[in-house]
């Protein structure tokens, strides 16, 4: 990248692609937080930290097209964040006073 | 340039004002409850305890910062500031009145200005939901500081602001709604604007008397949830000082402490703000000033200056013959700049703001002196059974008719 | 101006959502999670998305936040213990993270090209008014279902949450 | 606009109203409901008709665009024109009074605001039938009244008999209607479209073959739906449903639909000759068959069933030999009759307590002098008696055929004084000799007389009152008034006279004479009075067939066999495959997200290729 480009950067604004990229990275983050955390409230945290990270691409491409749609969509999905984050929490409070434990590696009764 | 620097100065101003008046704020409440009790209230510190404020400034500063060992400690230290942050923030985009503007003038040869520039720090278009924003923000400080200071009761005043603070939260927005359909904007400014004028020359375009619905209702249910959102009695809960010894600041001290009182305070004056906004028409005059609603402010001024010469002249204490002489003079004077015709128009509408401001300031204050604590269970109850479908009737009637009368 | 405020709130957010992957307790994981929800809200208004932006506050950062923050405080959760183990995400875990970023970055650098800027004020259809006009024109089915939804919600936390009544 | 929508939609709101909310109303409220829609719909008929300007006929009123395909469109299109007014009145008129029978009649039955639904529907359905300005909606009619039939056929449900016989209506019905369909198909494809005026403006220039051919299919529709050879053997069954039933659907409305059908499409049937004769042929068979069975049977509305049958033989008869007009007249007389010789046997079946065996019947004078006063005019009117209305229409009918093939008419006076001979031997054997049933037979109530007066009215002076040929004048271009010859008329009305004279003889004077007869006969008796075995015949010929067919190849082999064994095959594959699958699931969520991760990364590296590789 030459200075004229970093000049053009500086004065018209940023590359709609580092949106996205920084939503892939919080994306990924998000996931491997899923993968390596054992607290199921943890856990709970990464999905919300997907579900931001997928908001901002969304943000980012109504900014693109220029149209409401995209942001609408994020809101969608706050509203869906807030319905999982009611019933998902209830959930791990009742999962938490049967079993008094909030290890997700300790809840696997549904295996085989 | 220019605009950092009118800026920079209106930061300083209402940042020194608007500290002042908490710090006073605190020494008003002390006075009014003492009134209503019968007793004197603060009174050593200065001629009617009026550098009472300042005294427990250097109080707070130069006490020893207590930090208990069992504390998370990071948390424990950034509960307090993030409370009182998130309090100050809101400040910075209440419009206090209409715009100012400095002629030209001419210093040192160069000539500046002329300068307008509106009465508030930022005009932001969806101001009302930045001050939402802010206000559910403020509920991690009180959180936090329950939760980090590691005591059961603070614990369970963060346990209780918390869920009160969410479950307020909802009567208030609804509220809030309601007078936005008429007033067709988010942004402060707007909506204070949108009250203007007057229903058959007399009747003021206020949200509360506003047609097609007066938003009355939506006003009292925003106070209570107001209240509530403040921690203010009787919404107390999370530092009821009789069950949780001091809820979530039982273990904090000297500066750390003084957050919490100012977060509270700042939070006081904001919510009082925002309602005279939404409700009280801003800073529009109860009357119109065809109907001489300008002369009211000097009127009222030049009233107490004589009412404290009175009392200098026949002293109920023997510092009353200089003190009150003093306050005379000063309201005289203040008297004579509000009737200074220049300075009316930029005056005049300050005044009108700042005394609704004060007239809910001081029915919060006199509650406080009036009622007593809320149950927790019957709290809920009464957010979530009462206050709740109340507002959404009021949001469902204010909707109907705006969609009929528009 | 833009390249700056991007930058910086991008790194608080990266920073933040690492903060939430590695601190081990709950609260902090919470807390950090606030910080880039706060950090994005700044981004969002960037990119012209004034209502979402404080929707993102409000809701997010504001109500589903403080219930988490909420609900450890209540469960009292300590830091997560080592016990039990996933063999697969063990293996395969590192691998497919960095090949699903790595996918994700290159399509988004490939289909987006750097051409297409975001400069702040470009585009001023995510205030309140346009917002609602779409919500309740072209997504007001959309919109109805969500609200069934969270109804739905409502009574399931309900019935989760509450007490054995006999 | 006349609002011809209104007509249809009173009986629909009717059935809505009864058939939601029926099993909570008292009967008055139903009756009211009940005769009240078609009453009223009867009145707009009325107004309909007094109000019409009839130079511009006909009057169309479209609705809204049902189907659109390409340049394919139907609508819901009403028109209305004289014949259209004649079948609206008849429907609407006769539909009302036998309404009014029915609340006597089915005053103690279960199931009381349900049969009215039924009716009501059945009203809606038929007046879509005659409204309809296209072919289609005339469909939605004509499937709308078999289904009602089926439905009223089957309306005592516990009756094994009952549903059997709605079963069989509805099936044999289903046959005729796959001609129907064809026959619209066929006119979707050569004109483009279902509406009447353009298929019938635009019918002169086809092939004949191909008019031919829809008209013979159009046939084939309607001799399911009016009972002709060889689809007829639904009707007699179909008298296990209510007499009210019996007498509305299946003598004076319903079943004529075949007949106003072809009327309907006269401008395709006329440019077909081979279709025309073909329906005369029809006709005249299926009148003299249905007439000879007629003078063997003992159950009372089997015989007036049978007569159905014969009469709706002579309307086709009309038709095939270009009296349209003749046809529409007798179909007209007919549902005058004919309602009033089920209603009056429905008051005879009441007086004797359900009984329908006429052998069990007789003497009934002295009890139901009403009854059999007003059936007397009816059985007059069938027979032809100068004056009565039947007389007029079949006289017409006659005559036509005269004109058209003189063989024709010689059939069809015999079969006309069959005919009276059959009607007043039922006459002779209910009402004279001795009372030989149980239990003391009583007159109707004036509720159901009521009814019977108006239509004994009608059926003795409809046919001075209404002249159809002449209404219909311009209607049916085709010349086909053949004026009424002295000699003709004669020979026909002494057919009847015999007819009724040999039946007074042999049921009144010497009863003894029937059963010699009978032996005398032997095997062509038995053949006749079991209806020429044509129903063993059907069920020999294409029933067991098909019954053994199915089991053996469609049951145990495609269903067994192939379906059921690809299915269960499924099974077992999916449970293998399960087996295998099963050590995935660990019962880790964490696993779980691993594989979604990597099952999200093999996702993108496809949409990769398919989109392109990112570089």
């Amino acid at each position: 990248m030459d200075s004229a480009a970093v000049m053009n950067l500086l004065k018209n604004g940023v590359p709609i692609s580092w949106y996205l990229v920084l939503s892939a990275i919080l994306f990924a983050i998000g996931v491997s937080g899923f993968l390596f955390r054992r607290n199921i409230i943890t856990v709970f945290m990464c999905i919300e930290l997907m579900l931001n990270a997928v908001n901002l691409s969304f943000i980012a491409f109504a900014h693109q097209h220029k149209q409401v749609s995209g942001q609408l969509f994020t809101f969608f999905v706050m509203v869906v964040a807030a319905a999982e984050a009611a019933v998902g929490l209830a959930i791990i409070l009742t999962v938490f006073k049967n079993r008094s434990t909030l290890n997700i590696d300790e809840i696997d009764t549904l295996k085989n | 340039m220019e605009f950092l620097i009118i800026t920079a100065v209106k930061l300083a101003l209402v940042l020194f004002v608007f500290m002042t008046t908490l710090a006073y704020l605190q020494w008003v409440e002390r006075k009014v409850i003492a009134h209503v009790q019968v007793r004197m209230g603060p009174s050593r510190v200065g001629p009617h305890g009026l550098l009472q404020p300042l005294a427990d400034v250097i109080k707070l500063i130069t006490k020893e910062g207590v930090m208990p060992p069992h504390v998370n400690s990071f948390f424990y230290l950034a509960a307090p500031f993030f409370a009182v942050f998130m309090a100050l923030i809101s400040i910075s985009i209440i419009p206090f009145g209409t715009s100012l503007t400095i002629p030209a003038f001419t210093l040192a040869g160069a000539t500046y200005g002329p300068y307008k520039t509106m009465m508030e720090l930022a005009d932001v278009n969806v101001g009302i939901l930045l001050i939402l924003a802010v206000s559910s923000m403020g509920v991690y400080g009180i959180a936090l500081a329950g939760w980090s200071s590691n005591n059961k009761y603070s614990l369970l005043g963060g346990l209780r602001s918390s869920a009160q603070m969410i479950s307020y939260e909802l009567p208030l927005s609804l509220a809030i709604a309601a007078p936005l359909l008429s007033a067709g904007t988010l942004s402060l400014r707007g909506i204070a604007d949108s009250q203007i004028g007057y229903y058959l020359g007399f009747i003021p375009r206020w949200a509360i008397f506003q047609m097609p619905f007066p938003q009355i209702f939506s006003f009292i249910i925003f106070m209570i949830a107001a209240f509530a959102e403040t921690n203010r009695i009787p919404f107390d809960l999370p530092e009821a000082e009789n069950e949780l010894v001091a809820g979530f600041h039982v273990e904090y001290s000297s500066m750390t402490f003084a957050a919490f009182f100012m977060a509270e305070y700042a939070n006081m004056v904001t919510v009082c703000s925002v309602a005279t906004l939404l409700f009280l028409g801003g800073w529009q005059p109860l009357w119109p000033a065809t109907l001489g609603s300008d002369f009211i402010a000097p009127l009222i001024m030049f009233g107490a200056g004589a009412i404290c010469f009175y009392h200098g002249i026949y002293p109920a204490r023997p510092f009353d013959r200089i003190t009150l002489p003093v306050f005379g003079v000063v309201f005289f004077g203040l008297a004579g700049v509000l009737a200074f015709p220049p300075t009316v128009p930029i005056l005049m509408p300050l005044f009108w703001f700042l005394a609704k401001l004060c007239f809910l300031l001081f029915v919060f204050i006199w509650i406080r002196a009036t009622l007593p604590r809320f149950r927790y269970d019957q709290l809920m109850a009464f957010a979530w059974k009462f206050l709740f479908p109340v507002a959404l009737a009021n949001l469902l009637i204010t909707g109907f008719l705006v969609a009929l009368f528009d | 101006m833009d390249l700056f405020f991007f930058l910086l709130f991008a790194f608080i957010a990266v920073v933040c959502a690492i903060n939430v992957v590695l601190q081990t307790h709950p609260i902090s994981s919470a807390l950090s999670l606030v910080g880039v929800m706060g950090s994005l809200a700044v981004l969002y208004l960037m990119l012209g998305a004034e209502f979402i932006a404080m929707a993102q506050m409000i809701v997010y950062a504001g109500a589903i936040m403080v219930l988490f923050v909420f609900v450890i405080m209540l469960l009292n959760a300590g830091a997560e213990k080592r016990k039990g183990s996933s063999l697969t995400s063990q293996i395969f875990g590192i691998p497919a993270i960095i090949a699903l970023f790595v996918l994700l970055c290159l399509s988004a650098l490939k289909w987006f090209p750097s051409s297409d800027l975001v400069k702040f004020g470009d585009f001023s259809g995510g205030g309140a008014q346009p917002f609602g006009y779409a919500l309740f024109t072209d997504y007001l089915l959309p919109f109805e279902v969500t609200s069934l939804l969270i109804l739905i919600a409502i009574i399931g936390a309900i019935v989760l949450a509450r007490k054995e009544i006999d | 606009m006349h609002k011809l929508w209104l007509i249809p939609a009173l009986p629909f709101l009717g059935f809505l109203i009864n058939g939601i909310f029926g099993r909570k109303l008292p009967k008055l409220i139903i009756n009211a409901i009940a005769v009240g829609s078609v009453a009223l719909s009867f009145i707009w008929v009325l107004l309909v008709a007094s109000g019409c300007d009839w130079g511009a006929i006909p009057l169309r009123a479209q609705y809204f665009t049902w189907i659109k395909s390409g340049p394919f469109e139907v609508g819901w299109d009403y028109s209305i024109d004289k014949l259209t007014v004649i079948m609206l009145m008849i429907v609407t008129g006769v539909g009302s009074l036998i309404h009014v029978y029915a609340t006597a009649y089915m005053e103690h039955e279960e199931g009381y605001y349900r049969f009215f639904a039924y009716l009501n529907l059945f009203m809606f359905f038929m007046l879509n039938l005659v409204l309809a300005g296209n072919y289609l909606i005339l469909f939605v009619g004509w499937e709308g009244v078999g289904l009602c039939s089926y439905l009223l056929i089957g309306f005592y449900f516990v009756k094994k008999s009952a549903t059997t016989a709605g079963n069989k209506a509805f099936i044999v019905n289903r046959i005729g209607d796959f001609g129907f369909s064809l026959a619209m198909f066929l006119i979707v494809i050569n004109f483009g479209t279902l509406d009447f005026r353009r298929v019938f403006a635009a019918a002169p220039g086809k092939p004949v073959e191909i008019l031919t051919a829809i008209a013979l299919l159009t046939l084939f529709g309607a001799c399911g739906k009016s009972a002709q050879i060889p689809l007829y053997v639904w009707l007699p069954d179909a008298m296990e449903g209510p007499t009210p039933v019996s007498a509305l659907i299946h003598a004076a409305t319903m079943v004529t639909a075949g007949v106003y059908l072809c009327c309907r499409s006269a401008a395709i049937f006329m440019h077909a000759p081979v279709a025309m004769e073909t329906v005369a042929l029809i006709g005249l068979a299926t009148a003299v068959m249905a007439a000879t069975i007629g003078l063997t049977q003992f159950d009372i509305k089997k015989v007036f069933a049978y007569s159905t049958v014969s009469q709706l033989g002579y309307m086709f008869l009309g038709v095939g030999v270009g009296a349209f007009s003749a046809g529409i007249w007798h179909l007209m007389t007919h549902a005058f009759f004919k309602a009033l010789l089920f209603l009056g046997a429905g008051s005879v079946i009441h007086a004797c307590h359900g009984e329908q065996d006429m052998r069990h019947m007789g003497g009934l004078k002295k009890y139901t002098p009403w009854t059999m006063m007003v059936l007397a005019c009816a059985s007059l009117a069938i027979a032809g008696f100068p004056g009565t209305s039947g007389f007029f229409s079949k006289d017409a009918i006659l005559t036509a055929a005269y004109a058209h093939a003189p063989w024709m008419f010689w059939v069809g006076v015999i079969t006309a004084g069959m005919t009276a001979f059959y009607v007043w031997r039922a006459f002779w054997m209910t009402f004279f000799g001795e009372y030989k049933g149980h239990g003391h037979p009583h007159e109707s109530s004036w509720v159901m007389l009521a009814p019977l007066v108006v239509l004994a009215v009608l059926s003795l002076a409809g046919g001075f009152l209404f002249n159809v040929p002449k209404m219909l004048e311009g209607m049916f271009p085709l010349a086909e008034e053949v004026p009424g010859e002295g000699t003709l008329m004669g020979i026909s009305i002494a057919a009847g006279l015999i007819g009724i004279a040999l039946s007074y003889y042999m049921y009144v004077v010497n009863t003894t004479l029937p059963a010699k007869i009978t032996s005398a006969l032997g095997g062509v008796y038995t053949l006749v009075s079991n209806k020429y075995f044509v129903d063993e015949a059907y069920d020999a010929a294409i029933v067991t067939p098909l019954v053994e067919g199915s089991t053996a190849v469609l049951w145990h082999g495609v269903d067994q066999g192939v379906i059921d064994g690809f299915v269960n095959n499924v099974g077992y594959q999916s449970k293998g495959i399960g087996d295998i699958l099963k050590r995935i699931q660990s019962g880790n969520i964490r696993s779980y997200a691993t594989w979604v991760v990597l099952g999200s990364v093999a996702l993108l590296i496809v949409m990769g290729f398919v989109k392109g590789l990112p570089q």
